[in-house]
């Protein structure tokens, strides 16, 4: 059902975890639909310095966390800000058409957290 | 592949019995049982002989047997045949909350055609009690189903009071024993149903093989119309090599079944036991004494049933679970969330069915592999992470849902 | 058993070569390709591959192949289905008078929920004369169903034209193809038809396994309603084995047809030829050349196609008939009357259906064997024995029968 | 389908024919309906001396024939009337439930033919 790079990623993936302080945090997705992941971001000098992820969900789920949050890390807010679910189904080598919904997810997480981030720093100054 | 097979509600494997039984008739006897020459002979004398085996496998007349290729079209057949052939009499028919899709859209399918349905609701462990039922018929009420047991949650029905009740209120009753035979013995006689879905793979048979049972006198509406087969209740010609199998995997279940059952039971009471000393908030679902041997189902909060079932596909273990990815809809189990369960634990479903061959080891090796995957799935739950600080994980968020539906 | 089979419209014999792809999924690859587990895995791909091959056989894309259990109930997909998604548009319905028992069945279940049939008559040699349909169409005719050919009479049908007739007057178009697959290419794109239905058995394929074709668009009501196998048009667990066996069929069919096909239309040609010197007062049914290879279609007069049946079957030849003996029923074949046929000589049919395998012994065989079995039947015929005083055996009988019923 | 007694009698069936001058004739069924029988009978003293039949017919139609011809000859013509469709197909050793109307219409051509001797014996009175 899933490739290789995604089952690697389910069984390996990276960045799990939360990151004490984080600059940002994105929530979304709602366990009672099966998916609910949140991304806590760490930023300096525009720079996603960290990026660390907990996921409720389904392997396709896990994949693209895990995914995102590789692709996310060491990016500018506004490369971050560009990465699309195509892209990160992509990386991942193809998703099953009724798992492309768990790519939208994991990139929404990542933006919801660069957003609050960037809330923040509005909020700040 | 796995070595720990838990998913035999999702597909036994064929007896080699039944097999051996079938192969004469994948080869030189494929005949046409409705053929004058001698081709026909053989093919006919397997027909009448498997009807035979399959009646006496549910302690039914020979002639109430009708063959088809899947549990769900008899369901189908039942289901929309029945209420067809009584819609003189009323529009209304019952179903339980818990019935697998194939009666449940049936049901709905006849509301387009101008009929009624009303869903009964079950008790928090799956039980259709006979009172909920009672309050459920009404006067042109022609046509009650209840499942005999649940492939979900395991749990039996008391169907031999629910059949006397409906006639009682003289409604037909139809049951899908899909999950029921194989497990445990089925005796449509004394049950006192109408009619009763069942198909060979839940006892070892071949896939496209299943049956009506059709107390006396029972008459549905066709679905699929032609020639004369089965008595004009199901057209097309009969798949003789299956039909063969099924009635040999009945036979031989039937004369296995004590042992098979004893042996299931024994191993799923071991689960039953064991999972909860070993791992936390866990949920056991359905009906802890009424059940099905050799079945064990339950919800492991915080985490997500597919998730599990990769996870303890790596381990070589094969199950199954009522999550909506399972499902490939966007909802959970409409059997979980109808014995009271929140979406999100419906979420959370794991499903195991053994077999005759299920062992003792197979069960020490699920025992000492789930726990691990457990606690590395909620190692990366953001449920968990609340849920470990005191947060009430859930509530907001089914709250919401119910609303945003 | 007898060594000559000129019986392959009522059953072929499975090719080997489909039941070897068969067998690993009889035995250990019996997961069922919903799981998520690694027993899915195999049974998935395998029925996509199927899909494929037979998709290929008929050049239709992959997507349009639904999976059933037989001929009947594709048909009865098709009419059923395919009425009920367009009952708005329209509740007109038109067949050709000599379609099988499961379109017309069918059709005329659809009556009682509304639609109207008309049946579009065939001209002597069973041709259905596009300007005979467009007589029959309407402007609320939303469905027409004729079938690609004949297994009775071996008439092929100009369905080309058929269907680009139906299309211009917004009708869909589905044909029943059961007896056109294995004898002739299909080509349903190039055809034009909306759906196809046809089944395994008749390219040595399994019983149990068969298909409709929906044009990409077409979407009928479902029949069998449940889980979502088959995009959702037909519930219940896939019979993984044979539609392996299906598969591989079609596959094996299509790089041999060409060659299958002249073969048996050189012998069935031979018979053609041949008969009418040998025996008198046949009458060869069906198109003289319009007709599948390898079919032989006559009416024996005077005598009764069952006691033909039986006598050479004593000969060692296995043949089937239209009679009403042998179709269980006591009216003669619908097919033989619609071509103008009178009552009591198509009691007298005869259809002989060669194979792969048929082989210029067999006919040798059969010409040899059917001369004195047909003497002997006429000698103990009073029809016979009327005609031979010059007394018309079916005049006044007919006519009485025809008030009479 | 059929028993072998039918067989038997389908294969080789006795007293085949039309009798030259017979006393009675009967025909019975309709060729249109697939079945069509007649019977002649010589009578001698009150006695089926002899009994020939012809017909158009299935396997059970023709066996049945062959069957009723035989249990008739040499019987009276009071006994003769008095064997049942239920009799021949039990001396067959049964028929299938489909072909049970064949039954009735070999007794009936029988005593169609029994009659018709009964009425041209009233005619010559
Ligand atoms: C032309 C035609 N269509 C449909 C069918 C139905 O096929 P099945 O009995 O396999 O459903 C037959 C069967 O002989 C047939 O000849
Ligand atoms: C309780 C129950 N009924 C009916 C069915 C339908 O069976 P099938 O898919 O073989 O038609 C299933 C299938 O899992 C089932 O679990």
């Amino acid at each position: 059902m899933y490739s290789e790079k995604v089952m690697e990623h389910f069984r390996n993936p990276q960045n799990v975890g939360e990151i004490e302080n984080p600059d940002g945090i994105g929530e979304v997705g709602n366990p009672v639909c099966g998916d609910m992941m949140t991304f806590h971001v760490k930023v300096e000098d525009n720079i996603l310095t960290d990026v660390k992820f907990k996921t409720f969900g389904c392997g396709a789920a896990i994949a693209v966390s895990s995914m995102v949050s590789e692709m996310a890390k060491g990016k500018t807010i506004e490369q971050a800000l560009k990465i699309t679910n195509a892209d990160v189904a992509k990386e991942l080598g193809g998703l099953p058409p009724q798992k492309l919904h768990c790519s939208n997810l994991g990139a929404d997480a990542l933006h919801a957290a660069i957003r609050n981030y960037l809330e923040k720093q509005k909020g700040a100054k | 592949m796995p070595e720990n097979y838990f998913d035999h509600a999702a597909a036994c494997p064929l007896m080699p019995e039944a097999f051996e039984a079938m192969k004469p008739f994948l080869t030189d006897r494929f005949g046409n049982p409705h053929s004058i020459h001698s081709f026909g002979t053989e093919p006919v004398k397997a027909l009448e002989q498997a009807r035979e085996q399959i009646a006496r496998f549910i302690n039914a007349p020979t002639t109430s047997i009708v063959f088809t290729a899947s549990a769900s079209e008899s369901n189908n057949l039942a289901l929309k045949g029945l209420a067809r052939a009584r819609e003189k009499e009323g529009r209304h028919i019952v179903i339980s909350a818990i019935e697998h899709q194939s009666v449940l859209k049936s049901a709905h399918a006849l509301e387009r055609l101008g009929f009624e349905v009303t869903e009964v609701k079950v008790d928090e462990h799956g039980i259709v009690h006979p009172k909920e039922l009672e309050k459920a018929i009404r006067p042109d009420t022609i046509l009650v189903s209840v499942q005999h047991a649940s492939n979900e949650i395991g749990t039996i029905q008391p169907l031999a009071e629910l059949a006397q009740l409906s006639h009682q209120h003289t409604a037909l009753i139809h049951s899908d024993g899909t999950a029921a035979t194989g497990r445990i013995p089925v005796d449509v006689t004394r049950l006192g149903v109408d009619s009763y879905a069942f198909s060979a793979q839940s006892f070892y048979g071949p896939k496209g093989a299943a049956a009506l049972y059709l107390k006396t006198g029972t008459r549905p509406v066709p679905l699929i119309e032609g020639g004369v087969q089965e008595k004009g209740y199901r057209a097309g010609t009969e798949d003789i090599p299956s039909i063969v199998g099924m009635g040999k995997a009945a036979e031989v279940t039937r004369s296995r079944l004590a042992e098979w059952s004893a042996k299931m039971g024994r191993l799923s009471k071991r689960l039953l036991t064991e999972l909860p000393r070993k791992i936390d908030q866990i949920v056991l679902t359905g009906h802890p004494e009424q059940r099905l041997p050799g079945h064990v189902s339950l919800c492991v909060e915080f985490i997500e049933g597919e998730a599990m079932l990769l996870s303890l596909d790596d381990q070589g273990i094969a199950a199954a679970s009522g999550s909506a990815c399972t499902a490939r809809t966007l909802k959970a189990s409409h059997v979980l969330l109808a014995i009271g369960l929140l979406h999100a634990v419906a979420q959370s479903s794991l499903v195991l069915t053994m077999g005759k061959d299920t062992t003792d080891e197979d069960i020490d090796h699920f025992l000492a592999e789930l726990p691990p995957i457990v606690d590395r799935l909620r190692a990366m739950s953001p449920l968990y992470a609340k849920f470990k600080k005191g947060e009430d994980p859930y509530e907001a968020r089914e709250r919401s849902f119910k609303g945003g539906h």
